[in-house]
């Protein structure tokens, strides 16, 4: 039933007012998007409700919070630097826990419409497949694996840099489910031969890229400003790094859709995001400027460039630039 | 972090209300603390000089960093020119590590003011309300408001006598009456028992309440049967303090607390099925 | 005779006003600077008269463009973007080739008096032979080997990539001279595991780090901006991955001189790097905004600082962060 | 881009100089092409509009973008309001696809102004040189000029008759004239030859000169025997464009083209010791 109203229900919440041709539909594997706009992982991706005003604030689907299979606390405060073009955090992958989470993804999918992905972390492929299992049960449109974290020890990006293992992962929990299987990389897995290796195991799709990881000093403490000292860059100074890894991904991958994140502040970054090859956005610290309100402007501005620039589909967009 | 959202719309848009400047940065700004008082057994008002002029709304608040120890919210109590005022109460790891070791000429790091604060208005009758150390964005509210010729009223909640400050600091620029529960001092009784009798005498244009979140909820409740606007502050746990990560939920709202809030228009409380006992329940962790 | 003069020399020609007490003289591996700050390979270091200049502005060394064998005209333009909070460049390795270079180098050697980085590139051990034995006849001070420039196929990155290779090369380089071997390294190598091998094979410094992958587009264009498409973002956006990068390899080697190179353009900055545990700092995109000026104010700056916070010696504010 | 170095000082410092603002910003502005003149078989005129101002300097250059086929230096021969002009010579890769291909209605993309133009004086007597191409320049310099009460001559040296433009233009603004190698039109000779006959007889507040090297060369001695000041422009191959790479250094003084120059006090070019016998050999490859 959503599925019909989609495009319609979509322009009719937005007022979206020039040109009802725009197609601004999108899809990643399985997932039918109404617009390209998703929820990054770890931004306010923890509850229900949370969830479901994402949704009302027009984003074409959701990513969780990631998911560990106990309750993980995070690091103490600080956690998080603004730096003006960009900013820093090690929340540390702070969550309720699958068994506690599981309930919320229940009560999340009977209120809203648009796909859920959950992300999933572990430490061990045990860990991997208990939170995925949990987090099928509870009705996740699809799993995106963390294998990017750039600062919790024993996961995220530590477990992506073992590549036999990653394989070993995407295989089983292929296995057990016929969802759609993401890997969230970050600009340390973007190469050829390792991507090759996770898409021959059965991955479905690239969400590229997590923060990168960084450190800030006040000088003025004589101090690094986060407790866990290293945290994740994000925000619009790792734009271009993420536009390099997405370009790179499609150039060598073009069946493979790809979600691109990083440093999406804009309607611009957005359509630039698509054109290196993205099929949908992932947004996140945008939200420190432009609050909720980044996923509508985002679509309408999509909608606007795409008018004015004679596209009517998100997919002619779609790595346009690798056709020119 | 300058847009209230739909859900907390200022009450209060008639040309009387005062708009002062907010601001979105979140770099660190030094201050050095000028004068350490204590108030009670476990609270003390620290008076810190900033290098430069913040100017935050009554109800803002501010992350407070101590490199190496920890950094958390606090309620501005007072600000003018570059010098703030913040009353912290001594409750766990931080706090009692700046009870115990920031004196006068520490120096300590600041981000805000964040959030949204109380709506303002001028030429108003305004009941304020709080207990223990809700008392702070109160303050800072009571004064301004004061400045603009509002009519105030204030009801003071403490536990015993010993608990009982900044009673003085009110009087100056409000109708003030306090309430203690063994009644050594002042009314006898909660301040919510004490907020009833006002009521079955009074009305008021607005009412402002800060403090633990099952009084807030009563008083909230009590106003809103009498049809009166209330606004009130509320605390979860904050960690990024700019609406990314989803800590400081109010469940199951949706509302941020360092975004959303941590002032609210009373009538959304009245959805919050289950207030938290203390103001500490770590909602994101237990769900 | 330099080497007497060093500090006094720089502040007559300064007029470093406050306290001749401050010592900002410092060393890496066998190479003594009369300050921290060095020019970063690549910018204005491809001619004697370029050197000299920046000598003149206050570098207290300065490190060649990487050369090659064979001359290299690089790629064609657009080779640079300005992206406002950093720089996004593929020059693509221009350089005038080890023949031709070497004959400046020995112009060089004889009107300049700090010490002389040569930055050597190479697509073989052969080629790295071969251009180190050109720059070492011609009298360079020191040598650094580009394990890391994202944008040249068969060179930089892809040799650094190659951990077996480049420890050979270390070897080599080693048994024909006794002058310091520094890695310039990209945060792609920033792996403890893969410095250790270096570090085994007789590397003497680390230059961290080179410019990051990037791309950038431009929507009114449809397009890529550099011809080349992908080039390397440096400037102030890649400050906080550089700082994370020197203060993991200096919690790990402490021993092992660090040049921190990324996003420098104040004192400030420069003081951050050096807390979290660089000897010295590379100077590099900063030129664009701040131009050559930019050597004195920082070292002044650097100066500045220490008065005011009663460090008498860069030696001790050199990983201070790490023995808080 | 906005200091002059030490050795790039203007001449002229009197509170008659004008300054125009001076811009750092290196990112991309769209233009249209509004109108193309076929000046000679290799030299076109494009007079685009830019989507904002950018206010440049005489003598200052801008980075011309055509996606997919590259970019060149381009010096401004003119500018009003958002509209500016350029002067195009085919004589390679880039230049031969504008010619073909850049017609009324395309897209370009400009990045500049760049580097450090001419010295900008009023009420003085300046004679300006130019040959081919490098009248761009000179004649947005001599415009500003004219407009600030200059007394102004003008040396334009063609090869042939039909290499001849720009002169009514020129003679517009000034008092112009000028040479063929073969004499068809103006003086028969070179611009040296020319600009030797009018020192014999005239002196100047301060020479301008653009053009090929070797020329600019003979003219700064001519004129600096005569203890005249003089300002010239140069080439080298601009990459960056914003001093960071050292392609365009001018050996073996170390001055960059695109940031210290491309406008250079004469006095430095005596220095030179092998001026280029084109404006295009890639000094930072041949060394
Ligand atoms: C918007 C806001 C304004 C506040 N204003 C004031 C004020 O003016 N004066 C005052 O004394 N206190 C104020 N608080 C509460 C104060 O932030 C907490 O008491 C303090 O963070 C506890 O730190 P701690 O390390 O001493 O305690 P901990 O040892 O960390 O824990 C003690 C208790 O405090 C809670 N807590 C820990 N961190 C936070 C956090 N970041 N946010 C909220 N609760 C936390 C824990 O759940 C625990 O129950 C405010 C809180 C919020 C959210
Ligand atoms: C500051 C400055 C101002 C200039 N102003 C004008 C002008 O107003 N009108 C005009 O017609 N020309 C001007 N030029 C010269 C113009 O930039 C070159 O003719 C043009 O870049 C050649 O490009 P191409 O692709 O057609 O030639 P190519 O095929 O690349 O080569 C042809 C010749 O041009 C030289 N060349 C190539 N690229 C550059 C470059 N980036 N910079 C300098 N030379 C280069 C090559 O060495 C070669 O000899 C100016 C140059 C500079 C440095
Ligand atoms: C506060 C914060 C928390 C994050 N938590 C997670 C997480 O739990 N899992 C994950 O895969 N990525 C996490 N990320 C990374 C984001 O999903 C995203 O990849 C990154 O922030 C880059 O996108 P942006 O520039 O739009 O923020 C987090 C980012 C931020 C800023
Ligand atoms: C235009 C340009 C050219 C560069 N060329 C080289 C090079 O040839 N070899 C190298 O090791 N690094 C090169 N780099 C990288 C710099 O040395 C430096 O590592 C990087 O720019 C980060 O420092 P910055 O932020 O101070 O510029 C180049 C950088 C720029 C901007
Ligand atoms: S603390 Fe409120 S969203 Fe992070
Ligand atoms: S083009 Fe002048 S320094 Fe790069």
């Amino acid at each position: 039933m959503y599925k019909e109203l989609k495009n319609l229900d979509y322009f009719c919440k937005m007022g979206f007012p020039e040109d009802l041709s725009i197609d601004l539909a999108t899809s990643i594997s399985k997932l039918s998007l109404r617009n390209p706009t998703i929820l990054a992982s770890g931004i306010l991706g923890s509850s229900c409700s949370l969830l479901k005003r994402i949704e009302d604030a027009g984003a074409g689907a959701l990513t969780t919070k990631t998911i560990t299979k106990n309750p993980r606390e995070g690091y103490v405060n600080p956690v998080f630097v603004d730096l003006g073009y960009g900013y820093l955090n090690a929340i540390g992958l702070r969550n309720p826990g699958a068994d506690n989470f599981s309930k919320e993804l229940s009560k999340a999918k009977k209120n809203i419409q648009i796909p859920i992905i959950t992300s999933i972390g572990g430490s061990s492929i045990e860990e991997f497949m208990y939170v995925a299992e949990r987090m099928l049960e509870s009705g996740s449109d699809a799993l995106e694996i963390n294998l990017s974290c750039p600062h919790v020890e024993g996961y995220g990006l530590d477990i992506g840099s073992d590549i036999k293992l990653t394989q070993q992962i995407i295989k089983q929990l292929k296995s057990i489910s016929s969802k759609p299987l993401f890997a969230k990389i970050s600009l340390h897995q973007s190469r050829i031969d390792i991507l090759e290796k996770y898409i021959d195991a059965g991955l479905d799709g690239i969400s590229a890229i997590n923060t990168v990881k960084a450190l800030a000093i006040n000088i003025k403490a004589l101090s690094p400003i986060l407790s866990n000292i290293v945290g994740g860059l994000s925000g619009p100074c790792i734009k271009p790094i993420a536009l390099a890894v997405v370009y790179e991904i499609y150039r060598e991958f073009p069946d493979i859709p790809i979600i691109g994140v990083g440093g999406i502040q804009s309607p611009e970054d957005a359509v630039e995001m698509i054109l290196v090859g993205a099929s949908a956005v992932g947004i996140g610290s945008a939200i420190v400027r432009k609050d909720l309100e980044i996923f509508r402007e985002i679509t309408r501005g999509i909608g606007k460039f795409m008018l004015e620039n004679g596209f009517k589909s998100i997919r002619e967009l779609i790595g346009y630039i690798h056709r020119r | 972090m300058n847009n209230r959202s739909s859900m907390n719309k200022p009450l209060n848009d008639e040309a009387g209300s005062i708009q002062l400047p907010r601001q979105t940065q979140s770099r660190y700004i030094l201050g050095e603390v000028y004068s350490i008082r204590q108030l009670t057994p476990s609270i003390k008002e620290y008076t810190i000089k900033l290098e430069e002029e913040i100017n935050p709304n009554p109800g803002q608040f501010a992350m407070l960093w101590i490199p190496n120890i920890g950094e958390i919210p606090l309620s501005f109590a007072d600000y003018s020119t570059g010098t703030v005022k913040f009353i912290i109460c001594r409750v766990g790891f931080v706090t009692t590590y700046i009870h115990r070791n920031i004196l006068v000429g520490s120096r300590v790091f600041l981000r805000g003011p964040l959030g949204n604060g109380f709506t303002l208005c001028s030429l108003k009758n305004c009941l304020l309300i709080g207990g223990g150390y809700g008392l702070a964005p109160l303050y800072y509210l009571g004064r301004i408001l004061a400045m603009n010729n509002c009519r105030l009223k204030t009801l003071l909640g403490f536990k015993n006598s010993s608990d009982v400050f900044y009673v003085s600091e009110f009087s100056e620029i409000s109708d003030t009456y306090i309430s203690t529960e063994d009644g050594e001092e002042g009314f006898k009784g909660t301040v919510v028992d004490m907020v009833r009798k006002i009521l079955a005498e009074e009305t008021f244009d607005i009412v402002y309440v800060c403090g633990r979140e099952q009084m807030l909820m009563k008083v909230v409740k009590e106003c809103s049967a009498k049809g009166m606007k209330t606004e009130a502050s509320l605390e979860r746990i904050i960690k990024c303090g700019v609406g990314l990560c989803g800590s400081c939920s109010v469940e199951p709202l949706g509302l941020r607390v360092c975004r959303d809030g941590p002032v609210f228009d009373g009538r959304l409380l009245l959805k919050l099925e289950d207030p938290l006992k203390n103001n500490r329940e770590e909602i994101c962790i237990k769900n």
